[in-house]
């Protein structure tokens, strides 16, 4: 099983992220965001960081970069699982991969702490209730409208919710899927809870969680 | 020709602008008499084109595809005389 | 020498500095070189009043950042000050003192993985405050360096003039290090970063005002952008691994003219400047702005002839402007060309070499060792120091910064000293502090204190001090006072590093910190490196269950100490056993290796009563504190 | 009264502004042809106050004193009939 880590300029976690899914068992690479053949990975990872320096809007700038156009080819194909992680989930939606969009912390500035997140997507996380994860961001006010959550709700889409909402996201929600489950994104950072020394390894229960999902995914589609 | 544009990019209505109120919060605790404060961006810029009226289609489609986030904002294009 | 005095001024030099130069040079400068050794011979660039002295007291290379090995891997680290630019511009000031030590770090080949930070200020939530909390909370995010430590302190001191210290810290294996110094005649300098503008410059009252109207009055602050740090970051880290690459250089004051004459000077070789071929971001600017202008995000390579070609590429992959703008000569000449014509012919030795003007003022300050005792209730006094902000909590803070991008981070702001992970099981463990009431009492004992504190930090978290950094913050040098608080510095750190038996790797001053006449306390910041052997065997910060034995170490019985934070009246610093201090951390040290404690926590700010309540507020469990010890008082190694 | 106000707030013309830059940049890289590029920050609000005036003054006072960084950035006050 394959997995790539997209590097855009400006992204931070790639490294950490890289490690993580090595330590998750997938065979990894880094894919420099001008690649365009993505079609051999079975697990696309958007990481998190600050692309194009945030500037216009986070994600607004990278989500013309050459390989976000084998990464929608990637997505109708159903070819493999899409996960985009804090600025990789704002890029998502940037690009209309997935609904909604980003605004300010109500607080108004960054935040970096350790937040409990209640998991709503029990067909994706099997057995897993909650995990304590790092977030890190200062964009992470979530923005959807009612109608939109209604069909996220029914349709069993929203991943995780923050347990106390950190920063004003609608109905605390912390990720998310799209209508066919290929394409995930999460605020809260996986990579920073999977070394033994880190303060939670909860991060290994994400990225194995889609391990498990990738098999579910080709099976199904085969 | 060269022709002169100035996009505005405001919150769509029904979108909370967390920003907008914690300024107004704070203009009213340093005893401002001011109200329903509102933030936006703007951007001036100039397009080559043949005509104005292309240019201002071209002007239109960087407003609409990438200076603004249709979830969340509305925007304004203005062709300013040089 | 007819040259007016108000533009001698306007240059910021004085007379004898001026006559010394057209003796040396056997002629008048013109008006380029003038601009040079206005630059070139400032207190900024040229450390005229510490050089010597440090050059004498310590032994420390020239080297863009200190480093000390853990087997084959480097720890490269260095502290640097922001404090003016921030009194100007808050914002700004600190996200570009950020840029600015990230680029030392990077010149020696190593990745930036740690940030701390020291903050002196008037008070919390004043505009100066949150312009520098932001400015550091956004450069430094967004270039994916987590900012794990330091302090935030507050005294009415600072009000006029806040200190703005920050240390980086990287990492490089022994094959990629990097030297400053140029090699070989005839090679390359490379610029590689973002486009030249007059960031820094003092705008018309620099130039003459008559001449250049265009140019508006406002200073054109250093504007900081650090997505293209970060791309500065990842280039440099490639263009490191290439064999034509001979030295690296960040540009920091002065820009072009400091980086490129210190890397020649460094390797005792000539220079050939070649500004015409600057990357240049806005029109028609003069020769000695493009050489004195303070544009952020630049480094400079000396790359082997004909080799440039592979810095370029790497440039272009990264989206940063690259360019040849000089070469290296045998002669002992630093000269500047603007296309075919000379601007400038100097001897780069007088450049590099501004007259010392360092003074070695001898001033007692008296100790005392008569033990304080507390009479008297504790809760209320306690309830006062705890809410004093250069105690309280910093989460606020720190929660602003991310502390833990790199996936590094084992034990960030919350502990004494930082931990970050390195390889394995080893990692190093991070210290950044200093104290300007006990420098201002008494700066040779002072400065002893502030060291012994920061290693107290690095060795309760499970660590071991290997090297040594400081940043000397400094009123106005000229004032004997001053100097004198300075020179006693300089001896008192010197005995305090000797006791230690810890090396300095490297420091950084800051002189004229003043306004209106009025100086800032003497305030050495030192930062400390340390390993960790084993980062699975290190106790915690806080209390974890109930019923373990608290026990302190150190000195019980203690003088009373004029600087505490609970002293009301002016009294002197305690006479301190040095030796006997240092004997106290090896015991700490052999304490925590046999793993006999728990959790440990060094005594600082408000005694041992603060010490004790932070830990219990830290895992909210309460904790029987009965003893006779002197509940407040500070003394160092505890 | 009333008065409602239009507040722009711009970089000063020699301070770099690596935002604009960098999305000019990227435009350029899509191929819309589009030149010197500036981004400012626009707001709204209504002023509470006797007289046009008087509430010019305060809108002034705010836009000097907490909307805007003289340090870097100029701005123009423009009051906006009702």
């Amino acid at each position: 099983m394959r997995a790539a880590v997209v590097v855009f300029p400006g992204t931070n976690c790639d490294r950490e992220t890289f490690e993580a899914l090595k330590a998750s068992g997938l065979e990894t690479d880094y894919l420099w965001h001008n690649w365009t053949s993505i079609d051999v990975y079975d697990l696309v990872v958007l990481p998190g960081g600050f692309s194009y320096g945030d500037y216009l809007r986070p994600g607004a700038i990278a989500r013309f970069s050459p390989v976000m156009n084998s990464v929608e080819k990637y997505v109708e194909s159903g070819r493999g699982i899409l996960l985009g992680i804090c600025n990789g989930f704002q890029i998502l939606t940037e690009a209309g991969l997935l609904p909604g969009a980003f605004l300010r912390n109500e607080c108004g500035h960054f935040i970096c702490k350790m937040v409990d997140l209640e998991v709503k997507a029990h067909e994706v996380f099997a057995n897993v209730k909650r995990l304590k994860l790092y977030i890190a961001h200062s964009d992470g006010n979530y923005v959807v409208d009612e109608k939109t959550v209604e069909l996220l709700e029914d349709e069993k889409r929203i991943l995780f919710k923050y347990a106390e909402n950190p920063n004003g996201s609608s109905h605390s929600i912390a990720g998310v899927a799209n209508e066919n489950f290929c394409v995930f994104g999460m605020m809260p950072h996986p990579e920073r809870s999977t070394m033994p020394y880190h303060e939670s390894n909860d991060g290994l229960k994400v990225f194995s969680a889609m391990r498990r999902w990738i098999n579910a995914h080709t099976s199904r589609k085969a | 020709m060269k022709y002169d544009f100035v996009i505005h990019v405001k919150f769509a209505p029904n979108i909370f602008d967390p920003q907008a109120i914690t300024i107004e919060k704070n203009l009213k605790k340093m005893s401002y008499p001011v109200e329903n404060l509102k933030a936006g961006k703007v951007f001036e810029f100039s397009v080559q084109a043949e005509s104005k009226a292309l240019a201002f289609d071209i002007a239109k489609d960087v407003a609409k595809n990438v200076l603004s986030n249709p979830v969340l904002e509305v925007f304004e294009v203005e062709c300013v005389e040089r | 020498m007819h040259i007016p005095q108000e533009k001698l001024e306007k240059m910021s030099m004085t007379r004898d500095e001026y006559e010394r130069i057209v003796n040396l040079l056997g002629r008048e400068p013109n008006e380029t070189e003038l601009y040079i050794f206005s630059a070139m011979w400032s207190e900024h660039c040229g450390y005229k009043h510490s050089k010597k002295l440090i050059k004498e007291h310590f032994r420390v290379s020239d080297e863009n950042a200190g480093i000390v090995w853990l087997s084959d891997i480097g720890i490269a680290f260095k502290v640097e000050s922001h404090n003016h630019p921030c009194a100007v511009e808050p914002f700004q000031g600190a996200a570009t003192g950020i840029g600015g030590i990230i680029r030392d770090i990077i010149a020696m080949g190593a990745k930036p993985i740690a940030l701390l930070d020291s903050l002196h200020f008037e008070k919390p939530h004043d505009h100066i405050y949150e312009g520098v909390i932001s400015g550091i909370s956004v450069y430094g995010n967004s270039i994916g360096v987590p900012t794990v430590g330091g302090e935030v302190r507050f005294d009415p001191a600072y009000s006029k003039n806040p200190l703005v210290n920050v240390m980086a810290v990287g990492i490089v294996g022994r094959e990629n290090l990097k030297t400053s110094k140029a090699q070989g005649v005839g090679n390359s300098v490379v610029l590689v970063g973002s486009k030249t503008g007059r960031d820094g410059l003092h705008g018309a009252s620099f130039a003459s005002r008559k001449i250049d109207k265009t140019i508006n009055d406002r200073p054109s602050v250093q504007v900081g952008d650090p997505f293209a740090e970060k791309r500065l970051i990842e280039a440099t880290m490639e263009i490191c691994k290439l064999d034509c690459v001979i030295a690296v250089q960040d540009m920091g004051a002065a820009g072009i003219l400091s980086s490129t004459t210190e890397m020649a000077s460094h390797g005792k070789l000539g220079l050939d400047l070649f500004i015409d071929r600057v990357p240049l971001r806005e029109e028609g600017m003069k020769p000695w702005e493009i050489l004195l202008s303070e544009s952020q995000e630049r480094m400079v390579f000396l790359v082997k002839k004909g080799h440039e070609g592979e810095i370029e590429k790497i440039a272009r992959k990264w989206e940063l402007d690259s360019a040849k703008i000089g070469e290296t000569t045998s002669s002992t000449e630093f000269r500047v060309f603007d296309k075919k014509e000379l601007m400038a012919s100097l001897p780069l030795s007088l450049v590099t070499n501004p007259p010392d003007l360092s003074r070695e003022i001898e001033r007692e300050y008296s100790t005392t060792a008569e033990v304080s005792k507390w009479i008297g209730p504790i809760e209320s006094e306690l309830l006062c120091l705890l809410s004093n902000p250069t105690i309280a909590s910093k989460k606020s803070v720190y929660e602003r910064y991310d502390h833990t991008v790199g996936g590094r981070t084992i034990k960030a702001p919350k502990s004494d000293a930082a931990i970050i992970h390195i390889a394995d099981s080893k990692g190093i463990a991070l210290s950044l502090g200093g104290n300007g009431k006990y420098t201002a009492l008494n700066p040779r004992e002072g400065i002893k204190a502030v060291l012994f504190e920061a290693c107290t930090n690095v060795i309760a978290s499970g660590g071991k001090p290997l090297g040594i950094t400081n940043c000397m913050n400094f009123g106005n040098p000229e004032v004997d006072e001053v100097a004198a608080q300075f020179y006693a510095t300089i001896k008192g750190l010197e005995e305090g590093v000797k006791i230690l038996g810890i090396p300095i790797t490297g420091g950084n001053v800051s002189f004229y910190n003043e306004s209106e006449g009025e100086q800032i306390p003497p305030t050495p910041v030192v930062g400390v490196v340390g390993v960790v052997k084993n980062i699975y065997r290190i106790p915690k910060p806080d209390f974890t269950r109930k019923g373990n034995p608290i026990y302190m170490i150190g000195r019980l019985k203690v003088p009373h100490n004029g600087a505490s934070m609970y002293s009301k009246r002016k009294g002197f610093f305690p006479t301190v056993d040095w030796k006997a201090c240092s004997r106290v951390l090896n015991t700490v040290m052999r304490v925590i290796s046999m793993e006999l404690a728990v959790s440990v926590h060094d005594v600082s700010d408000g005694g041992v009563a603060v010490a004790c309540a932070e830990m219990a507020m830290g895992s909210m469990m309460g904790a029987k504190i009965s003893t006779d010890i002197h509940p407040f008082e500070e003394y160092p190694a505890r």
